[in-house]
């Protein structure tokens, strides 16, 4: 039961004591800051293989949806199949198998197989879902801006004269205005936000580290 | 201590004074199990979502945001995910948590497994409750826009760690008629989780919701803390407020400055 | 009445999608051109270029990549077409990871075709990309080939007839970084305020007001922000050399003044939808009233 | 254009509008393209963790120079990261927390000084505001004022101590008040940077698919 429960507790308390300890200290007091740079550089390390956890749980589920033909399971084909030819080219260029380059570009400019899915698949994929944000952000303007109340109010005509400002036929009645809302009243909120914020980070980090928190671990079994 | 470095002396004295605070009102949190902590409004909603999918039977929607755990607001939402994950299991209703980053996505697992052990009910975990859709912010916003859509949960929570997708997700699940609640301390993204969500979490009370849904001791002794060193803070400020005001004392200002 | 009005607030929110795409779709086919009023910051970058002549050399940083395309590639167009309209030659490099050379390449292949009379190598240099950020910017400073022994087809820099007449980015006119990031802040509180190089920066509106403190500390000579400053700078361009109109006018090519007009229509699509559904929501609310 | 980005601009072209058909509404186009998104990208992932990360950071320093003193740590990263794996192994899942504990332990460490030293301190010297507006008249004066009051009185909203009423209760609403204006006017900024994504995309169809079909075609 140590082990099990106490152990992990005890590793976070020590692993976060590393980098508190060494932030207080100068980069000539080696044998502090080097375990710190050590840990920073594992841990790259432990998120890249951690990548795979997740590529084992989607090929699971998506072979079962193909299993038992649930319905789209056309979709979980299509998945597959995207992530298997994408990650074997670019597996065989990140070994440098089979004459290519790495996984960008030929020395002449011809993209290799990788370099293409990303240029021609993925690029234009991601460019567009955050494009339809350009979308989403006018439906949601025209629902949430409403003369409700107070707090409604200030929000909508914010928003109105900012936008009224950035643009040629406003920008000589409230473009001043505009860049003092985003300077001053704008950076005052911003500024309380970040500093209670970032003492309720503070003191969530003090609770992990006192192993008080650790929902995280799912040992929350209370005191 | 000629290795100490004598530029973070100011970080030093608030690090110390911040654990002193912190680590004396948890102690006198387990004495005194009295500790107030005022109402906070997004935080009393989760129960009356939950209850709303569990009414309608349809599932629970919670996306923990979609960074790392290297990130606090991704440790801060798995604290609210263990107490929605224990309401799920005791109304036995569906949950499903999709996950960006793999590591959240390993530390989301045991913590709804451990919810429903908690809750006697380890029969209705199933494995495929948290699971892993891929790595890229778009591509897991186009496909937990899907999920939206197609499985139309009746509860959406979105808390966590969000950037451009965080509005993307709130509008695709407003337009689907479910009660949404949202937190994050990314300030760029309050904007739009504040106009298309019900009940939006900010900044420091997405920090402090774990806490305050534990109703531990120990853990609002912690906010208790917390929230002193804000006051003394706020008195700092008022104070460097009245000597630059009066130009006298510069010193003050400048022990807060870094460099 | 009031009840048919009311009803505007539930109204399907696929007609606003509509509107917003035609909106941004019809100025791309069908240019508009509201006018712009040219701003300061803008101006002295363009008032420095014209004090340049043949002989003259002026860098272009790419320090952005496809996704900010929009915004950027109509700034480092109009640089262009100005610098090659005044025989100014142009040392083009990147220096930005996620697609930066595809950046420059499309935008020196588009801008040259319309100056058929430029000879590569001797009127302009394509460097290429490199990375290492402000190490290799540091280099480039003294020296072109401690960073780019190369151009970006491999040629050596010492049989490229421009790059004989300057060894390092200190010794050109100006430097002009159009950027999504932080790489034009390099170039202000690195090259200027080391080498004293004269810097300027276009930069996508989002990042603007942090630039803005650079200018103000006058360690930019100028800055285009956003579409609408690219804007500002293609119809100095236009209006200073009409041989360019030509270009413009091309409706397959990618301007800033028709990204301006998508953007100013969007802007009055959204307050206008705003007005209504507050038209509708008083008008519902007065509805109860009545009942 | 070469055949491959003659090819590639019609693969890009339809797959962006499958997604665009998504506002619409759902439809097989778009499940389509969503499938292929998720996959393509984990893919992508895959290529880009092995070729950055996992070989330039683990592999190359392991083979190059073997293990040394200096680089012995990265067995211990190794470790941590197969780890991760035993979850799969029921008699010794348990073990599958370490590699998280140790992960989280580090990073919330160094969040703690870094918000502390990097957030609090700094937010707080430039809110220490000189409120005669310094010599620079009297806009300088009022927008000090502005400062410090915003601050203060969002900081109180976020007290959580004190019940919302009486004295705090106000101060708190000119607090709410503050954030709606501050969330107003970033929510009006951001539209144009929107905008510009979406003239990209159509940028792309117009230019890049149909005009670059037409050149192609007319043997440009």
């Amino acid at each position: 039961m140590f082990l099990r429960l106490r152990l992990p507790l005890l590793l976070t308390l020590l692993a976060g004591l590393v980098p508190v300890v060494a932030f207080f200290f100068k980069d000539e007091a080696r044998a502090v800051k080097a375990p710190a740079s050590w840990l920073e550089q594992d841990m790259i390390i432990v998120a890249g293989f951690a990548l795979l956890l997740g590529v084992v749980n989607v090929v699971q589920s998506n072979m079962k949806k193909i299993e038992r033909r649930d319905k789209g399971w056309f979709f979980a084909v299509v998945l597959l199949g995207g992530m298997a030819v994408t990650g074997l080219v670019g597996a065989l260029g990140a070994f440098r198998i089979g004459g290519l380059p790495g996984i960008g570009n030929y020395p002449d400019g011809r993209p290799t197989p990788f370099a293409w899915c990303a240029n021609y698949l993925f690029t234009p994929l991601q460019a567009t879902m955050f494009s339809l944000l350009a979308f989403y952000i006018a439906s949601a303007a025209f629902r949430a801006f409403r003369v409700r109340n107070v707090a409604a109010t200030i929000l909508l005509v914010a928003a109105v004269v900012v936008m009224l400002g950035r643009i040629p036929v406003g920008e000589g009645v409230f473009g001043r205005f505009t860049e003092w809302l985003m300077q001053i009243p704008n950076g005052a909120a911003q500024r309380g936000i970040i500093i209670g914020a970032a003492l309720g980070a503070a003191s969530l980090s003090l609770r992990v580290i006192l192993g008080i928190e650790r929902s995280y671990l799912g040992l929350d079994k209370g005191e | 201590m000629a290795y100490f470095d004598i530029s973070r002396v100011n970080a030093l004295t608030l690090f110390i004074f911040f654990c002193i605070v912190v680590i004396l009102f948890i102690e006198k949190a387990r004495a005194d199990r009295n500790l107030y902590i005022r109402r906070i409004a997004g935080l009393n909603a989760i129960d009356e979502a939950v209850g709303r999918a569990t009414e309608l039977g349809k599932k629970v929607l919670y996306i923990p945001g979609i960074m790392s755990i290297d990130e606090n607001q991704t440790i801060a939402s798995l604290a609210v995910l263990a107490h929605v994950a224990r309401m799920t299991a005791r109304y036995a209703t569906d949950l499903d948590v999709p996950n960006k980053d793999p590591l959240t996505f390993a530390s989301a697992r045991e913590t709804v497994k451990e919810a429903y052990t908690l809750e006697g009910r380890p029969d209705l975990y199933q494995e495929s409750m948290v699971h892993y859709v891929t790595y890229d912010q778009f591509a897991f916003t186009a496909a937990v826009s899907g999920i939206m859509v197609r499985e139309r949960p009746a509860a959406n929570f979105l808390i966590g760690s969000f950037y451009a997708e965080s509005l993307l997700l709130a509008e695709t699940g407003q337009a689907s008629g479910a009660i949404q609640i949202a937190g994050t301390a990314e300030v760029a993204q309050l904007p739009f989780f504040v106009c298309a969500c019900d009940y939006t979490l900010i900044g420091e009370e997405l920090y402090a919701a774990g806490a305050y849904l534990s109703r531990q001791p120990a853990m609002l002794g912690s906010i208790k803390g917390q929230d002193w060193t804000k006051a003394a803070v706020g008195a700092a400020i008022i104070l460097g407020v009245l000597l630059e005001s009066l130009h006298l004392f510069p010193g003050f200002k400048a022990f807060f400055s870094i460099q | 009445m009031a009840k048919g009005i009311a009803k505007l607030q539930t109204i399907d929110r696929r007609w606003i999608f509509l509107l917003i795409a035609l909106g941004t779709l019809i100025p791309i086919v069908l240019p508009i051109g509201f006018p712009v009023t040219i701003t300061p910051p803008v101006k002295s970058i363009y008032d420095l270029i014209e004090t340049f002549g043949p002989g003259d050399v002026v860098i272009l940083s790419y320090d952005y990549g496809p996704t900010t395309g929009a915004e950027n590639d109509p700034m480092a167009d109009a640089i262009l077409r100005h610098c090659f309209s005044r025989d100014v030659k142009v040392v083009a490099l990147a220096l930005y990871p996620l697609g930066g050379l595809t950046s420059l390449s499309n935008s020196l292949n588009r801008v040259t075709a319309e100056f058929p009379e430029l000879e590569y190598g001797v009127d302009y240099v394509n460097l290429g990309y490199k990375d290492g950020g402000q190490a290799s910017m540091k280099l480039l400073a003294d020296d072109f080939a401690k960073a780019f022994p190369g151009d970006t087809n491999g040629r050596p820099l010492a049989e490229i007839p421009l790059m004989q007449q300057i060894k390092g980015a200190r010794e050109a006119k100006l430097a002009v970084s159009i950027a999504t990031g932080i790489i034009g802040e390099w170039w202000a509180n690195l090259i200027n305020a080391q080498f004293g190089l004269p810097v300027a920066v276009g930069c996508t509106a989002v990042s603007a007001p942090k630039y803005y403190a650079y200018l103000e500390a006058k360690q930019m000579i100028g800055l285009i922000g956003g579409l609408k400053g690219a804007s500002e700078y293609e119809r100095m361009v236009k209006e200073g050399y009409p041989a360019t109109r030509e270009a413009y006018a091309n409706p397959l090519l990618q301007t800033a003044s028709k990204g301006m007009d998508a953007q100013t229509i969007d802007h009055l699509i959204v307050i206008a939808f705003i007005v209504i559904g507050n038209i509708a929501y008083f008008a519902s609310r007065r509805g109860k009233g009545q009942a | 254009m070469p055949a491959y980005a003659f090819i590639g601009t019609w693969v890009a072209a339809l797959l962006t509008l499958f997604l665009m058909s998504f506002l619409y509404k759902d439809n097989p186009f778009f499940r389509f393209a969503e499938a292929l998104f998720a996959g393509v990208s984990l893919g992508y992932y895959i290529g880009i963790t092995l070729d950055q990360t996992l070989r330039p950071n683990l592999l190359e320093p392991l083979a190059q120079n073997g293990v040394t003193p200096t680089n012995f740590h990265l067995l211990f990263a190794g470790l941590l990261g197969l780890n991760l794996y035993t979850r799969y192994i029921p008699r010794i899942a348990w073990l599958a927390r370490l590699s998280l504990a140790v992960y989280v332990g580090y990073y919330v460490g160094i969040n703690m000084v870094q918000k502390l030293q990097g957030e609090v301190l700094p937010q707080s010297a430039a809110t220490m505001v000189d409120l005669t507006g310094g010599g620079n008249g009297a806009l300088a004066a009022f927008n000090a004022v502005v400062v410090f009051v915003g601050v203060i009185s969002v900081l109180i909203y976020f007290f959580f101590s004190l019940p919302h009423d009486g004295v705090v209760g106000r101060v708190s609403r000119l607090g709410i008040w503050f954030l709606m204006l501050g969330f107003g006017a970033a929510f009006g900024y951001t539209v144009m940077g929107r905008v510009s994504l979406l003239i990209g995309r159509f940028n792309f169809l117009v230019i890049d698919w149909i005009g670059g079909t037409m050149r192609a075609l007319g043997g440009g």
